[in-house]
This record gives C-alpha cells, structure tokens and sequence, in this order.
C-alpha cells in the first residue's frame, strides 16, 4: 500500500461525494454525460493512477486503484473509471508513455473475416468515449489498435443499472500493433483487472447501501416504535454489516496480492463471493426499505441496480468457480495447503493416511 | 463504518514457518494413529494424553507471560496453532477454555498467587477449565443469572446450579459467574462476581448432559454450600460481568467460528478430484471462497485485537456469518456426493458428513444465540 | 394442525379442456404477437385490447353470477385462466383488481344498483379498478389510515392521499378505505369504510410513482374535497376493515404468489435442454419441484375456499413460501446461463432474467411485507 | 381414497401416539426392539395395507397407505412398517397370497460370483426380521428368493437416527423364483414405493417437530416475556408451519397419483421437496428450542436425526433430480404443459414463438 493511499481516498472521497449526486445520476439514466464530474476526476490525476511518473502517470499502486474504485462504488459515480486506469496502464505499459484520454480497452470477437465489419459489443460507456484500444488475435500473439469511436457506428445498450454497454461497429481497425502476449494472456488480464474492479465498486455500493438503511430505521417509525426495534428490521442489518465486513477485509486481501502469484485465485475468490453476496445486501436494503426502495425517487436503487450489474460483469460465480474447479483438479496440494500457502510434508492435511 | 474496515494481515515468513513445523508435528501424530481427524472436534474430541504432548511442544498458553511458563509469542502465533489444529480435527477440547479463556483472564484480572498457582499448569495441557456461565432459566438472559455466592469468613459459600457446562467432566476447575449481592433492576449486570470452584470440592455434583448424539460434553454442575476461598475471586468483586465480556471479541471471531466442518469439505474436495467432478468441485470452490472471505475477516480482526482496537461489531459478525457457513458446508456437501451419514462408519466421508450434520445445530445456539448476536449487532450498527 | 393439512385437488376432464381452449387462444394471441411475454405481468403490463379481448371471451368475473353478465363457473375454472395467463406473461394488469378483488366485493357487499352498474362493465374488461389502501405514513400499519370521509348531505366528502395505487393511471375507479369516524385507540380497526371513487371526479389528482426501473406502474392519488354520492358506499359504514379482509386469503394465494417468474424458468430449461445441460437442468428439476409443491398448496386452498372452509393460515404461508420462490428462481438461474441481464434485450431469456432480478424486491413486499405475514403466520400458529 | 381412509389413520394414530412413546424409543435405541409396539400394529392389520382381503390382506389403497405412514412418521415409531407393507405385497403380487411376518425386501449386489457370499448392504431392521426377500439380476429377468436371516450373519449398522441398517450376509440363498419383471424395474419399483414412503413419515415427523415448538414457544420465557411474542421465533415457526403445509399438500398429491403415469414423477418431486426442507424444519426448530433441543433428554432430536437420515434414503434431491433431468430431456414438451398434464398445440407455453 503506497502511502498516498488514504490522501487519495479522502480526495476521491470529497469529488465523488459532492458531484456525484443523486441529481447527477438521474441525468445521467436521462442521456446526460457526467461532463464536469469526469472532468475534475481527470484534474485530480485519478485516470493516471498506478502508472509511474515519468511515463506520464501520478505513481500509486494497485491497493490505491482498487482503494479509489471502491470510492466510485460507494458515490455510484456515472463513469467508466476502472476501464480508463486500465486502459492508460496498457499504453504506459505498451507505448512506453500515455497522455489522458476516455478510453477503454476492448476485445475484438475471434476471426472476423477481412471484408466483415468489426463488432465490439457491451462497450462500456462506448457512446462517450473518445477512443477504443481493440485488441485482436493475430497468430498465436495478440495484436492493439487505437481506434476513434467516431469512425465507428454505435448501438445503445444498458446494463441493469443504466450504465452504457454499447455496440460499437467498425469497418476497420486501422494500423495494428503487436502485443508480447498471447490474446488469452491479454483477455485473462483484463478480465483479472476488471474482477476486482467490480469487487472494489461492489465493496463501496455495499457499503452506502447499509448506510441508506441504517439511516432509514433511525428514522422510520412503525407501529409507534422506530423501526431498527424490530427483531426482523436488527436481522436485516446484521445480514448487510456482516457482507459489508466481508467485502472489505477479501476486497484488502485480494488487492494486497493482486500483482503477486496468488492474484488470479484471490480475485477468482474475492469475486465468487462479492457477486454470491450483492443480492444478501439487496435484497434485505429492499426489504427492509419495503416500498419506499422501490422507488424511482429514492435513491437506494442507484445502488442495488449496480450490485446486481455488477455481479454478472468481469464473470459471476459460474465463470470463477469454472476457473477455480480446474486449478484445484491441476495441482496436487490439499485446500488447507492452497489457504494458507503453507505446504506441509504430506498431501492430505485434514484426513487420515 | 470504521468498524467495518477490516485490514489485510500477511502472514511473515517466520510465521508460515511456524505453521509448518506444527503441521509437521500433526500429520506425524496422526501418522501414529494418535487421533482420528473429527468435525467440531474443539467441543467434542477430549484427550489428555495430546494436550500435554501439546503442552510439551509450548503450544498451549503460547502467548502467556514467559515468568509463567508461557512464551510471549503474538496472538497471531497462536491463530496458527488453533486454525492447524481445527484444519486436522484435532482433540483439543481438553485444555480449550484454559488456553481460550480462563489463563487470558487470570493473567488479566488475577492476582500474583493465582498467577503462579494456574498459569504454569496450563501451560502443560495439564490444568483444564470450565466455564459457568448459563442457568436451567436464563437462556440468553445471563442478566437473569441465580446462583449466589454469600461471604463468609475466609471465603464465600456458593449455591446454585449451571448448566451446559462444556467438558466439566474432565476439567479441574470453573471459573463460576456468581451473584454477589442482590439483583437490582437498574443495573441488571451488577452484583455479579468470577469465582474459581476447585471441581473436587465438597457440595459440587456433576451429572452429564447426554448431547443429541448421545454423546457426553456437557453438564450440570449443581454447587451446595460450596466453599471457596478469598483467594479465588477473580479480580474485583461486583465486576464479574465487566470482566467476562472482555474476552468474549476474542472468542467470537477465532477459527473455532469458521472451521468446525473444514475437514469434511477437504475430503469432499479430495473425492471430487478423484472423481474428476467438475461441476460438483465449482459448488466445493464457492465454499472455499466463502471460507476464505471469513478466514480474512477473522485474520484481520486477530490484527486489530493485537493493536487493541475495539472490534466487538466485526467479531459478532464473523460468529454470525461463521456459524451459518459451518452449517452450509454440510448442507452442500450432502449434495454433491450423496452417501449415508453414519457416525461410526469406517469411510471416513460418511463419519464427518455425520458429524457436522449432529452438531449443526450447536453452531448457532453456543457462545450466544444467532438471535441474541443480531440483536448486539444491529444495535452496534444503528449507533455506529 | 388441522388448518395446514390440505387436500389433493384433481382437475377433472372438463377442466383440462377448458385448460387446453384458454391455453390455445393464447398461443394463437401470441403468435399473431398481441403480446410478448413477461415476468410479472400482473402487476406491469396493461393492454386494455387484450383485457376486452379476454371479456368477449367471458374470461374476466367468470364466477360471476349470469345475471351481471358472468358465466356462475366454479373458482377452479378462474384458478385455470389465472394460472395460464401468468405461465404466459400476458397483460392483465389492467383488469386484474376488478376481476380478484373488486367485483367479487361488490358482488358480496354492494347494493344492487352497484351491482347491476358495474359488474357487466367489469366482466367485459372495459371497466378497470384500482385499490385505495395504503398511505405515505401507514408502511404495513393499515390501522393508522388518515384519509377522511365526511358526511355531508347526499354523500361524502373525501380528503387524503393514497399511496402504491397500482393502475390508478389506467383504472376507472378506485375503492378506497377511509375513516368515517375518528380513530379509537380500544378498536384500530374500527370506524373505516370502503368508498367507490370515481377517478375523473373533481379533487382527484393523480400522480405517477415510478418504479424503480422506471416504469410506471404505482402512484399516489391526492384525493381533495372529492365528493363521493352516499350509492357508491361499498356495504355497511365503519364496517371497511372487515369487509377488506374477507378476501385476504384468496389474494394471498393464488397463482400471481408462485408464477410471477414462471417465465423466466421455463425460458431456462428450454435453453438447457437445447444445450444437453444435464447439471443444469437437475438444478432447474429442484425449482420445478417446488413450483409444483407450492401449486399443490394453492390449488388444495382453492378446493377448500370453494367449500367455504377457513384458509387463512395456509393462504399467508403460499404467498410467503411462493414470494421467496418467486425470488429465488432468478437466482438460481442466473448461475445455470449467466448473461447480462437487459430491459430491452432482443434476447428472450436477457430479458425475462432482468425483469425478473429488477421486480423481485416487489414481490415480498407487495400484499404485506414477509415481516407482516410472519407475524401474523407466528400468532396463528401459536392460537391453533 | 378408501372410505376407510381416516378410520384406520385415527385407530394407528391411537396405537402409535400410545405405544411409540420416547422411552420406548430411547429403549430401541440401547438395543431392545419394540416387540409390543408391533405386536399391537401386526394385530391391528396395518402390516397387511393394500393387500386384498382373498389374498390374505385387509384391503385398502396407496393413500392409506401413506397416510398410515405419515403417523408412524409423526409418532416415530421404530418398526419398519413401510419395508413390511412392501414385502407383503410383493408376496402377495408374486405368490398369490401372504401370510404375516416380519420381513423386507432387498436387493442383492449384481453378479457375485458363485462361491463368493452374498452381501446385503443397509437391510432395514436387519438383526430384528424374520426374512429377507432377495431379488437378485438373472439374466435379463429378476428373480427373488426368499431367506430367513438367521441362515446369515449380522453386521450391525444404524442411520443417523439409530434405526438399524445392518449389513446380512449369506452363504447362499436357497431356491430361486423367477419374476415378470427386470431387475431394473423391480429396483424402480421398491425406490419408488420407499421414497415416497420416507415423504409420508418426514411429513409426520415435520409435523411433530412444530408440534413441540409451538409447545415449547408458549411455555418459554425469556428477558420476562414468552417467546413466541419475538419476531424471530415466530419466524422459525412460519418457516415451520410453511413446510408442514407444503408437505401435505404434496404427500396428498403423490399419494393421490401414486399408480397412475403420473407416480414416478410426482414421487420424484416429492422427495426432492421433502428431502431439500427436511432440515429448513429442523434447524428452524433447534434455533427455536436452543440448548434444550440439543440434549438426549429431549424428544425433539427423535425427529430432528429422522429427518436428516430419512432425507438420504430412497434417493435425496441429487439422484431424484437426476432422474427428472433425464425426464425433461427425453421429452418434447413444456415443463408447464408437464405440470398441468395438458398439451397445448404449439410447443412452448411462456416463450415467444
């Protein structure tokens, strides 16, 4: 953890809080792009982060990524922050140097043939974006080009929580660049980073979604008494705080060992059990809101529409268990072995030789 | 909620260390045939013969004061110790509530004389406790509590009774919540006293209480003008309430809430490799991940508690989810890999499926209700 | 205990062709792409073509008594047109309220003339209601309804605000429960009437809530002044309370508890099938299970209403066994054929799994809250 | 139904709720079988159920039955009546007639070799009965022999709620019978009669375990006030209640359609139901009756350990489901149009054309 990280997570916090309103997000759901609020977010240096100095970037690490990701969870903000880090990582990365920009990262579907369009689909935010990195298969390498979003066609399309998936088609890709990495390498790294992206986001949604209901049973009366009095109201709350705990210390974990060996099965785990728990989280919010939640007006669904997007992005639970499933059936250790990262002399730690 | 923020803790490389010579001394002892690996086994596997052996290795009372035998080791030295030894089943419910509770408390409100007399004897697996805490009547209630310790000269005389006293059988003391002075209303936690009852001592009569399975870990220990003496009050007289809640963030959060049925999920994983069962080891990976979410909970509570932040919400919570998890564990498991659960059948997977099925419902009832904890939490959160 | 144990109920040969013509007439309705099919029709998808569509066929109040314009049929056969409408997704909301709950109380309580005046509209779905119960500050406390009726000469004057009307955008008529005398501490229940209101009277303001998807479904309805003539009184004055509840059970469990995401599920195990999923489709065989286990308990309190036998406690516990259902076969599903849930997706199933997520949080609120009817459910246990 | 349906469940509900008390149960469980217990079911005709009065029964259908059944269940009778009823009615199928005696039906292991002993795994009251029916594969046919235990040896084995599955093994089986039935289809049968027999006796003991929490909520207080005035108990006996109610109606269902082509996939899906909320019951039971539910002392584990060891026998909801999933696959038709038993005429109710 570098030791800006709670600097930027108060700054991000303040931006965040104050420009991204409920006001904001309405008019965003209305077709209304979050000029201002993208702007200072971009001011600060948050696109730039995790990317050193000297190629452009404000430094700061992946705790710090993933520390302010949750911050845009929390304050639901109505921009693809996640997409654009990364996006400017793999130019430092790979152009040796980025000058910001909105832009995404995206996979081109496998063999289209040379005179068949080329279709990207669910672009996050693709009707704002300036540019799209597509990356292609070349041979057994992966290939990038930088394409305007301009010389392309755009198909509308939202997730559940309003938030723009387009279809982007294009003609074609321009100049190709190659990658020192296989197209599967490139999709399992994106794949990873945007995981734990939605994991951090998820943390946050939870989070403000358990501050919404604390604050509604302080208030809310029923039958002559407040409502956090009632047993079944207490339950509700112990359901939210005891996913929120969870969320945070896995959301800790899985970014403290993001870049190490253990990253891939820790952001496998981290989000098997954010997705498993955003609806634990939203449904007992709705519950215990009962009608007033389901409202347009109140603001609880900014939240919950996000944990339910969100859970299915970057690979729900079937995706990551697939993924875990195979890397236990291909290693020789024992669970216990793979938990703690402790080998012991024998194989099977918990049953009997 | 600040409360809710827990850290991320990595084990150094002295403690994986750590963890592996005691994995090295548990896969040998069980090579031996010292112990069969069994669920739930910190309340229901009792040896004396592996405590002491424990004892010996300086694995009990690791991080008691070295002037009492102990070693000064971090709390996280011993979190590794109870998670390897849960992770085996190991029986470990001998010295459990010595090493878990009553040396910590001692060491923490007693005095220099029982310091000396205890701690030492703990340390080598060889002095057991019992804690009296709940009534035939107080349910959750332990306000309610009835039996009384009167003052007389040179001690007290305790009359009362406690009820499901885990492994009173075979520990040579309780330490005993006791009424000191009369209930007052407004102060419902006041008047309340620790008191350590020698188990030996004239007027203590322990019968078991049989557990669904037949099984013996709990009691009645019904106390008649038991004596004890001055020197074994617990601290201040009147605090006993205020001193039994401060180990209780501690006992709510270790692995003891998370791991109770881990062995039977490590066979099943085991079985299901074997069978190349790939749907069946994607549900097993969903568990994993949950235990993983908990372990990291519990982890980082056990660093906080080393700094001494207050975590009793984030402790709360690890029993409630843990708890549920241990239960759920089984409830896959079934599924998965469908056999019928016997307790002493010779497959192993059979036995511990059996096992965590039995003591299921003891998960969320000890160390406090599921509804009592809801209730502790979601006040905590509402005035968070 | 006697009031949960229901009977078996087979449909007879007469039913199944009945079944087979409202099931045919849908399929061509379908196909001619009068509609497409939705979770949770119910509640969120209005065509009042359709609505008089099913009247010309003498679908809609067809327990209704000839003379009204019904057909006098049995409730099993409306059980059968219900059950194939919802398993179809098509729009009966507009109609729904007349034909569940207002026609048949009016036909219990209202005088002739309101019968002769608004039964033959209803029954040929020309004629929508809207009920008027709930208000801003009431949550589940019904007793606490502050909307006033005033005697003046030749009728009423209305004054309050109705809250979560559904369809009172589309309705005709709203039958709105309101305070005739004022409230007693001794009897909460007491002093409240049932009052017909003409939605286009003067005072009557009405105000979209919008869903949570944006959808317009619910609203409030500002009620200032409205004059409502002493005829469209619904039964005796001071008796609403009572009146309401009389048609509690039947609301409660019907189809609309079990099968507001039959669509979504049948969608599913079409897709499973077409890719050889065994796994998946053991999973999707559970969820047919319970579908099946709860439709038994419905149709058994359909059998037992029609005999006029008490069917309050097993009715409570469908619609909160069937709401959790409900619920819950999006969640499953969602694991067997992950996708990205969409509104507007071209993709049948996209679709139906996004409705079925965003109306889920509705369906163990609408109709009192899970909380409610456990209470209730916990008291009738504890009577019985 | 037969008329006399309520009559004989009233006449074993009196036996049952006499005889088949907790000490006589804690008394099987240190050894003793209930010799009077079944001496007064034996008399009472119970044991003769579904047999016709010329082949030496007394009449009666499926649903009596399983509605006598649902009593021993609620009574937790240790006699296994349901094996019994079985047996006879094989023999009275196969033989013609029956006389009355204590036996089981069972099924050897496939192709032992001739010398090699036959092994009969978990038989019902193994060390207790008079007789095993063996069916045994010959060939392309089944064929049964009839054995008298004490011609084997005994190794004891229980289920979770101490009701003897031992293991019997013979040197052989004497004089075969051939049968008009595969083995396959003698297998089926027996599984289907035994699952939904378990349905019926889970029914029972599901209702009994609400018997005592209802009891035990009204008689409890705690911090000065009766249980069952919290919302959290009456939460636990709303979930309660919700079974009960659910596995009548689904045991009447199953029962009802037991012999019609309807039986195999209702007694399917009355097992997976009884099966997946045998425990939703008894979890919610022991929650309610905290540490007192968790004593040997108590009655409430006599059900409780039924209903987790009865869930797993005669297939739990993984090998029922598996046998639907092959159901659905094998076959054209909507599971809506499966439900209702009528077909439409166009193949897909609920999804667009």
């Amino acid at each position: 953890m570098s030791e800006m990280k709670s600097f930027i997570e108060d700054t991000a916090g303040k931006i965040l809080k104050d420009l991204s309103t409920k006001e904001q997000r309405e008019r965003f759901e209305e077709g209304e792009w979050a000029s201002s609020l993208w702007k200072t977010i971009q001011e600060s240096g948050l696109t730039l982060l995790g990317i050193e100095e000297e190629k452009g970037g404000v430094g700061g690490d992946d705790e710090d990524v993933f520390a302010i990701l949750r911050v845009v969870g929390k304050y639901a903000a109505p921009v693809p922050l996640a997409e654009v880090i990364y996006a400017n990582q793999f130019l430092a990365t790979h152009e040796g140097e980025v000058e910001d920009k909105l832009r995404v990262v995206h996979f081109a579907e496998e063999s289209s043939s040379v005179h068949s369009p080329y279709k990207l689909r669910n672009v996050p935010y693709g009707r704002y974006i300036d540019e799209v990195i597509v990356i292609q298969q070349e041979g057994q390498q992966a290939s990038y080009s930088i394409v305007n979003v301009l010389a392309g066609e755009i198909e509308k399309n939202d997730n559940l929580a309003a938030e723009p998936r387009d279809n982007l088609t294009f003609s074609n890709l321009g100049e190709t660049k190659k990658l020192d990495l296989s197209f599967k390498e490139a999709l399992e790294d994106y794949t990873k980073f945007l995981a734990l992206s939605r994991v951090a986001m998820m943390t946050g949604a939870m989070e403000n979604v358990l501050a919404l209901s604390t604050f509604y049973a302080k208030e809310r009366q029923q039958f002559g008494r407040p409502l956090h009095k009632f047993q079944a109201i207490q339950h509700h709350l112990t359901a939210m705080a005891g996913e929120v705990a969870a969320a945070y210390a896995t959301l800790a974990v899985a970014s403290a060992s993001y870049s190490s060996d253990l990253g891939k099965e820790h952001v496998a785990m981290a989000k098997i059990e954010l997705s498993a728990n955003a609806n634990v989280v939203a449904k007992a919010a709705h519950q215990l809101h009962a009608g007033i939640g389901m409202t347009y007006e109140h603001e609880l669904h900014h939240f919950t529409r996000r944990l339910w997007a969100w859970r299915e992005e970057a690979g729900n639970e079937t995706y990551w268990a697939d993924q875990l499933a195979s890397l236990y059936q291909s290693r020789e250790e024992t669970i216990w072995e793979s938990i703690t990262h402790v080998k012991g002399e024998e194989a099977h730690a918990g049953s009997t030789v | 909620m600040r409360q809710l923020q827990l850290p991320a803790f990595e084990f150094t490389e002295e403690q994986k260390e750590f963890r592996k010579e005691v994995r090295s001394f548990l896969q040998a002892e069980q090579q031996k045939g010292t112990f069969d690996t069994h669920a739930d086994s910190w309340l229901s596997a009792y040896s004396e013969e592996f405590s002491k052996k424990l004892g010996a290795k300086g694995w009990i009372g690791i991080t008691f004061p070295k002037k009492y035998g102990g070693h000064a080791r971090s709390s996280i030295d011993r979190y590794i110790i109870t998670e390897e030894l849960l992770a085996f089943g190991a029986p470990v419910a001998s010295h459990w509530f010595a090493d878990r509770q009553s040396g910590p408390l001692l060491l923490k409100f007693g005095t220099e004389e029982q310091k000396e007399f205890f701690i030492p004897k703990i340390v080598k697996g060889e002095c057991y406790f019992s804690i009296g805490l709940s009534e035939p009547n107080s349910g959750s209630d332990l306000a309610s509590l009835k039996t009384t310790a009167e003052k007389v000269d040179g001690g007290w005389i305790v009359n009362g009774m406690k009820t499901w006293t885990s492994g009173a059988h075979h520990s040579h003391y309780m330490i005993t919540l006791c009424r000191t002075s009369p209930q007052d209303p407004k102060n419902r936690h006041g008047g309340m006293s620790q008191l350590i009852i020698d188990l030996k001592s004239d007027g203590v009569t322990i019968r078991p209480i049989q557990f669904l399975t037949g099984e013996h870990h709990f009691n009645e220990v019904f106390l008649e003008n038991v004596f004890v003496p001055d020197n074994r009050v617990v601290g201040e007289v009147g605090n006993g309430w205020a001193q039994g809640l401060t180990e209780l963030a501690f006992e709510r959060s270790g692995p003891e809430r998370i791991l109770s049925t881990f062995p039977l999920l490590e066979e099943a994983i085991r079985l299901l490799k074997e069978k190349e069962d790939h749907r069946g080891l994607m549900e097993a990976a969903k568990l994993v991940s949950r235990m993983w979410s908990l372990r990291n909970m519990s982890i980082g509570i056990a660093a906080l508690l080393e700094e001494k932040k207050d975590v009793n919400l984030a402790a709360a919570l690890v029993k409630d989810l843990g708890n549920s998890f241990e239960q759920h564990v089984a409830e896959v498991i079934r599924l998965l890999l469908p056999a019928m659960p016997r307790k002493h059948a010779e497959d192993e997977y059979a036995r511990l499926l059996a096992e965590s099925i039995l003591h299921g419902p003891g998960f969320t009832i000890r160390g406090g209700t599921t509804e009592i904890l809801r209730g502790i939490v979601g006040k905590g959160v509402i005035s968070a």
